[in-house]
């Protein structure tokens, strides 16, 4: 019981995390139609901000910084770069952000190198909030709990009830109306991928100390954001709000509690092929779930595809 | 840049005319390992170790034969065994007879066979390959042949070893087995089952599981599980970003009893674990740098620092791999071909820098030597790892592990 | 075959007048001399295993790009056709009996046969709908097989893969295929069948409909043809070629691994086939000579070669979303004018200035990275056969030079070479 | 004899608002028929229900006879219907040729075919030059849809609604932003290219619709106010007052 405490926490953390970076995502999706295969790059890139500038001024600063200057340079890179692929259409528009995030990864492992950075959580945040049944959950977990919902509270407000947010609104639905009537849709646009990139940015300030700040720690999370706001449903922020929960919690439970395909398929009534290492379904057989619990996202998101295309809470098809 | 430069530079040469002769005076072993991707920290130091190696135990000492040098020729292969594959036919054609590989079992898996086969169809340039650091006990058993030597113990021999440090350890009642999911993971997991029931049956495995390798993101739910088992001891084969991940995760937990492992040092790992690894992170393998064994070792040891500051000697073997290779090129009395050299490696016993007797069984071409329990710690450490101030020391010792061990191998000689 | 792609006597001129619906013999011949003579030029093995590479390479390409280019769908996770393809056939290879009695030449249409089977059950639900519906599914399809890849180890064998040996198969005309050079021409065979396939189905007229369902799939629908049905016999079509392919890579190495199906191999072929040009047929084939040459030769020569890929990769799509295709049909109007030859001048001006303003630049990044990351005391570094300190002054000197100059010539000299492209656009006589 | 064309009670509804209301409307064969109404009428909407680019809420719709409920637009086309849409809608970058070869693929047989050459079939290339030049584009021929002038484009757009042999023909708004030659030059051009076929057309341009059409609906707020001969259609007085009116003084 207390155990199932436990993995709530912990997979909270992880959907949490998760959500920093799919709601910057699935909001550069509603307002360009477009994936942004490198925006787990820019997590990236907040992780070694953040680490270079907390070996001077500290964590704290690194955690106001780092994500400013994410921000600029994903401002930069609409601006710059998306603006001018977007005439050739979707297609190239995608392809333009998964070459940005190859040369990303080059890029980090030309200034950094290609060893894990020693980039550790505050000394401040370095105890133990509180123990259940002899598992600690450290202060950091806490912490990041509560920049996560800070974060989602403050996107919220701005998007709803601020003349910003409902300027944005429009412009995702509207261009060019909202253009006629006299705002740089252009300039909302950078502004909103530079807002979306640096929201990448503060979650890779925040999990760099915790998953390691390395050159692959993009490709580790890249595609399963890209899971996170198809299955939620693509420019919901609820939708990306729901399912990175899911995920976190769905991937924390399998892979804290042993289910065994074994009993699974008995209780299926079926009947374990002996001699079972000669068998062609050995593999099937000797499946337990933490095995894989990184792979059920995906299964999950080609069973949400097939069946309903616009995902949880999404209005539209992608 | 470095060698590779020039190796660029022959490489576009073969491309444009034709195969590239030898040198009469030079004596080439390819380096086929990841130069570039996330592991090329770990082959440019193991690239280092060789050139230090061959510079100091061969030429300074006036050579091979009538004064023939060693070379070393790097080769990325990125870690995959198509690459490799490529670069071994671009090291055969360059006249390369010695190719030298260790990282992935995989990719030695790859090698191994391609080795066979080239070897068999083209009885006039044979190669030998140099196993210097892939494990699974495979490619000296099912898999072994002529051309394989292996340099390393594999993952049974360390496991035997562990499990006899294990084994007597009373205070060892409950352990869990956690590892990477593919070959090398579940090997070592069937090899602890395997000896702790031999040697501890009251001995409770309280966990034994895989998870899908590189792919972990936070390996929290995993320590969890593993604090909820009681258990007394982890063994794990875990290596690079999983490694840090498990141990991190396990030791912030709570954990403070002894992790067993066989790849928690250099590259960054042991800066990574630093203080919060000391006490229970144990780690087997062979080759005993600290304390050194004696002052020749520590005067080589040195001179590599001096070199490269940054490097490590995470992979003792190697030393071995050049000594003996140097050593049997002298008894077959040719360098050109590899079949008398083979014979001369098979069963050559040697004394290895590091203080150890050395045996190439020639039954299986795997080596037999002590291997050594390391605690990571920083205390009475004369070399650390990755400047850190943390390093290995031996804890204790298993002479000549499993050196009656049977094997299944079933090697044909030319 | 001959006789097939000859044109039709009896209407020539209005042959010569369609244009895209002749089928020119030409290249095709040259082609098959080319991939006939190479050989004797290139006679190392190691050029040999390196233009096999290619060959696989460039069937690949040309599977997908009926995907991308032909079809309008974007895939990220391609490299599992391919790689089922080549496992079933290392299984073949490994089916002693059966294996025997078959020549090897034979083996790739087993390959394909497995790619156009999963392509077939993956694509009865992943072609329901273009765009990203059809990239993510293809994503994720590619993502869980590339991870049972190391749970089902029956079949895939885990992270080692599966091995076999070629040379069990029954012998062919007397070859066995012992040595790199028999298996070189298998394969440019099964290229030249593959390639002329792969266009001679882009003439069907299933092919042509596979574009009309790019460019406009609702108009299509309008047109009596459902749009998800081309899509999918596009998908199934370029799973068999992409299984050919996997299975040349099996008889090639002999080994298939599990990275003949992870993300990495998927995206790369993506990469390798927009570098070459998604608009032509031959797009493909230069991207995946361009890259297999930049992969295992420039990596010899820098460990940077994936930055640099990286940067030519971003530019491409941003400056010439035709890739390398693209750039060279670009050039056909000024060809047709006859008047290609006044780029000439121009172009060496602009272009080998900015040439040495790029190698200036690379070399200032290979001493960057060099300084930043050489072992400390290691000053020593070798960029373009020179060896020098990094940690002096007069390289840092030449290399800044050059990249300033080489970029600022080529600026400078931008605009002639503009008015020259202009003019040589321009048929001669009419006022601009 | 059935009807070409039957709508029986059709209805479509959006969320609540309900946009066609009960459409009665019966299309004899060979007939040319213009559907009018102002603007927000439920024209388009009505185009696109018996097309099948969006399904009924109620009532039936029958071509020939036969039911077209749930059919898909692939479908219906292949049961003899074919439209042209408001928006020009062809394949862009592909030639002028092509799109109209495209347009003949189905009906001539081809299918899914994957075992013959689309250049080597005498009967496709002759059948497409023809229609290229009844729309008067054989000048064109090999040039890039999307590279041509706009007029140019919607003749296209008729060439390829008409080039399957559908004989149901169904144009949205076919002179839809052209000048008054251009429009005249593509009235003509529909006259020629429908000859014998069933034609329904959505127009603005009352000089269209009375030049082509020889049955007239209007269309007001979802509904079938009249039906009839454009004098008929002219003459009455409901069509006077809730349109015509206005419109005819605008033009």
């Amino acid at each position: 019981m207390d155990l199932i405490l436990v993995n709530l926490i912990d997979g909270l953390v992880t959907g949490l995390l998760l959500f920093m970076l799919s709601a910057g995502l699935t909001l550069i999706f509603s307002m360009m139609g477009v994936l942004n295969f490198a925006h787990a790059s820019f997590y990236m890139l907040g992780a070694y901000f953040a680490f270079q500038i907390s070996l001077y001024l500290g964590f704290w600063m690194g955690l106001l910084i780092a994500p400013l200057a994410v921000g600029v340079m994903g401002a930069g890179v609409e601006r710059y770069g998306l603006r001018r692929v977007h005439q050739y259409g979707h297609v190239p528009e995608l392809i333009f952000t998964f070459g940005l995030a190859l040369l990303i990864e080059e890029l980090v492992q030309f200034i950094w190198g290609k060893n894990q950075m020693p980039y550790s959580t505050p000394e401040i945040l370095q105890f133990t909030a509180f123990s259940i049944a002899g598992n600690s959950i450290p202060a950091y977990k806490i912490f990041m709990i509560f920049i996560s919902i800070a974060i989602f509270i403050g996107l919220l407000y701005v998007l709803t009830r601020t003349r910003v947010g409902m300027i944005i609104q429009a412009a995702l639905t509207y261009p060019k109306t909202v253009e006629a009537l006299g705002h740089n849709v252009p300039l909302i646009f950078m502004g909103v991928f530079g807002v979306g990139t640096a929201l990448a940015g503060v979650a890779g300030v925040i999990a760099g100390p915790v998953l390691g700040t390395f050159p692959g720690m993009a490709f580790v999370l890249g595609s399963i954001v890209f899971v996170t706001i198809v299955i939620g449903g693509l420019g919901s922020l609820w939708g990306a709000l729901v399912a990175s929960l899911l995920i976190g919690w769905i991937t924390t439970f399998s892979k804290a509690y042993n289910l065994r395909m074994e009993d699974v398929l008995t209780g299926l009534g079926f009947t374990k092929p002996e001699p079972i290492w000669d068998s062609a379904w050995r593999d099937l057989w000797s499946i337990t779930s933490p095995q894989i619990a990184d792979i059920l996202p995906y299964i999950l998101m080609v069973l949400i595809l097939i069946f309903r295309p616009y995902g949880l809470f999404g209005k539209r098809d992608a | 840049m470095r060698t590779t430069t020039m190796l660029g530079l022959t490489t576009a040469l073969t491309l444009a005319a034709s195969a590239f002769a030898a040198g009469a005076d030079t004596i080439k072993i390819a380096f086929i390992d990841p130069l570039s991707g996330p592991f090329a920290g770990t082959g440019t130091n193991g690239l280092h170790q060789y050139e230090f190696a061959a510079e100091e135990l061969v030429n300074k000492q006036g050579g091979v034969l009538d004064g023939d040098m060693f070379e070393i020729v790097a080769f990325d292969n990125k870690i995959s065994p198509k690459e490799s594959l490529i670069q071994l036919q671009v090291a055969i054609d360059q006249g390369i007879r010695y190719i030298a590989q260790g990282n992935s079992s995989g990719v030695a898996n790859a090698l191994t066979e391609a080795i066979s086969k080239h070897n068999r169809r083209n009885p006039d340039d044979r190669v030998l390959f140099l196993n210097y650091s892939a494990v699974d006990p495979a490619l000296t058993n099912d898999k072994c042949n002529f051309w394989h030597f292996r340099f390393d113990a594999n993952a049974d021999i360390k496991m035997d070893a562990l499990t006899d440090v294990i084994a007597a350890d009373d205070n060892i009642e409950k352990v869990y087995v956690i590892g990477q999911d593919y070959s090398f993971g579940k090997a070592v997991a069937a090899a602890a089952v395997r000896f702790l029931g031999e040697k501890r049956p009251d001995i409770e495995i309280v966990g034994n599981e895989l998870h899908p390798i590189g792919k972990v993101k936070d390996f929290t739910p995993y320590a969890r599980k593993i604090m909820a088992s009681d258990a007394d001891a982890i063994i794990t084969g875990n290596w690079g970003a999983d490694m840090v991940g498990l141990g991190r995760s396990v030791l912030e937990n709570g954990y403070t009893g002894p992790l067993y492992t066989y790849y928690a040092a250099a590259d960054g790992i042991t800066a990574a674990f630093g203080d919060a690894g000391v006490g229970s992170l144990k780690l087997v393998a062979e080759g005993q740098i600290n304390p050194p064994v004696n002052d020749r070792a520590a005067a080589y040891y040195e001179a590599f620092k001096a070199k490269y500051p940054d490097g490590n000697i995470s992979q003792a073997r190697i030393t071995n791999v050049i000594e003996m290779l140097a050593k049997a090129i002298n008894e077959a009395g040719t360098a050109d071909d590899v079949v008398p050299v083979a014979y001369a490696l098979a069963g050559m016993e040697h004394e290895s820098l590091w203080g150890t007797q050395l045996k190439m069984r020639e039954s299986d071409h795997q080596i037999i030597q002590d291997v050594h329990i390391h605690a990571h710690t920083n205390d009475g450490v004369t070399f650390d790892y990755d400047n850190s101030g943390f390093g290995l020391k031996v804890d204790s010792t298993v002479t000549m592990a499993a050196a009656d061990s049977p094997t299944t191998c079933k090697m044909r000689r030319p | 075959m001959s006789d097939q792609l000859s044109t039709d006597p009896t209407k020539p001129a209005q042959r010569m007048r369609a244009g895209s619906m002749t089928i020119p013999l030409m290249p095709w011949v040259l082609g098959a001399a080319l991939l006939a003579v190479l050989p004797f030029i290139f006679t190392a093995n190691s050029a040999i295993t390196i233009m096999n590479q290619m060959a696989i390479t460039i069937i690949f390409a040309l599977a997908y790009n009926m995907l991308l280019g032909q079809g309008g769908m974007l895939s990220f996770g391609h490299a599992v056709y391919a790689g089922v393809g080549g496992f079933a056939c290392v299984h073949i290879m490994n089916m002693d009996d059966f294996f025997a009695a078959i020549p090897l030449p034979v083996l790739p249409i087993f390959g394909g046969l497995m790619g156009m089977g999963l392509a077939t059950i993956v694509g009865s639900f992943s072609t329901r709908k273009a765009g990203t519906v059809f990239a993510m599914i293809s994503l994720g399809v590619g993502e869980l097989i590339a991870a049972c890849s190391v749970i089902i180890v029956a079949f895939f064998g885990g992270e080692e893969g599966v091995s076999g040996d070629r040379t069990y198969g029954l012998p062919f005309f007397g070859v066995e295929f012992l040595q790199q050079i028999d298996v070189y021409y298998l394969i440019a065979v099964w290229l030249m069948i593959s390639a002329a396939l792969m266009y001679l189905y882009s003439r069907t007229p299933l092919g042509r409909m596979a574009n009309a369902v790019r460019d406009n799939p609702e108009r299509a629908e309008f047109l009596g043809y459902s749009a998800r049905w081309v899509r999918f016999y596009s998908f199934v079509a370029s799973g068999f070629f992409a299984g050919i392919a996997g299975a040349l890579f099996a008889i090639n190495y002999e080994i298939l691994t599990e990275e003949n199906l992870n993300t990495t191999q998927s995206g790369i072929i993506l990469l390798v086939t927009f570098l070459g040009g998604v608009g032509f047929f031959f797009g493909p084939i230069l991207g995946a000579i361009v890259f297999t040459l930049v992969q295992t030769v420039l990596s010899l020569q820098t460990e940077l070669w994936g930055f640099y890929l990286g940067i030519i990769f971003v530019l491409t799509v941003m400056f010439f979303p035709g890739g390398l295709a693209g750039l060279i049909m670009m050039h056909v109007p000024a060809m047709r004018l006859g008047k290609l030859g006044r780029l000439g001048v121009p172009y060496v001006k602009t272009l080998g200035a900015g040439l040495i303003g790029c190698l200036g630049a690379a070399a200032l990044i290979e001493m960057t990275f060099h300084v930043r990351h050489a072992s400390t005391g290691d000053h020593e570094m070798t960029v373009y056969w020179t060896t020098f300190d990094s940690h002096t002054v007069l390289p840092w000197v030449l290399a800044i030079g050059a990249t300033l100059v080489g970029f600022g010539i080529a600026r400078k000299t931008a605009p002639a070479l503009a008015e020259a492209w202009n003019d040589a656009n321009t048929p001669d006589g009419t006022a601009q | 004899m059935n009807p070409a064309l039957e709508l029986d009670n059709l209805t479509k509804s959006f969320g609540k608002t309900e946009i066609i209301r009960g459409v009665d409307l019966s299309i004899g064969k060979g007939e040319r028929h213009a559907i009018i109404g102002p603007n927000g009428a439920g024209k388009s909407t009505l185009f696109n229900l018996i097309t099948g680019r969006f399904p009924q809420t109620g009532g039936s719709i029958r071509l020939h006879g036969a039911d077209l409920a749930g059919k898909a637009p692939f479908e219906i086309n292949r049961m003899g219907l074919s439209r042209s849409f408001q928006i020009t809608n062809i394949f862009p970058k592909m030639t002028v040729f092509e799109n109209v070869r495209c347009s003949l693929l189905w009906s001539m047989g081809y299918r899914y075919n994957f075992w013959s050459m689309v250049g080597r079939s005498r009967a496709l290339t002759d059948s497409a030059d023809e229609i290229l030049d009844q729309i008067n584009l054989t000048a064109r021929r090999d040039l890039p849809a999307g590279v041509l002038s706009y007029a140019e484009q919607r003749a296209l757009e008729i060439g390829i609604t008409i080039a399957g042999g559908a004989d149901v023909i169904m144009l949205d708004e076919p002179t839809a932003g052209m000048s008054h030659s251009e429009t005249d030059y593509i009235v003509d051009l529909i006259r020629v290219v429908t000859e014998g076929k069933t034609l329904v057309m959505v127009e603005h341009d009352m000089g269209v619709v009375f030049g082509l059409a020889d049955q007239i609906s209007v269309l007001v707020y979802g509904e079938i106010i009249a039906t009839g001969t454009p004098e008929a259609v002219r003459a009455n007085p409901k069509v006077q007052e809730a349109y015509l009116g206005e419109a005819l003084e605008a033009h």
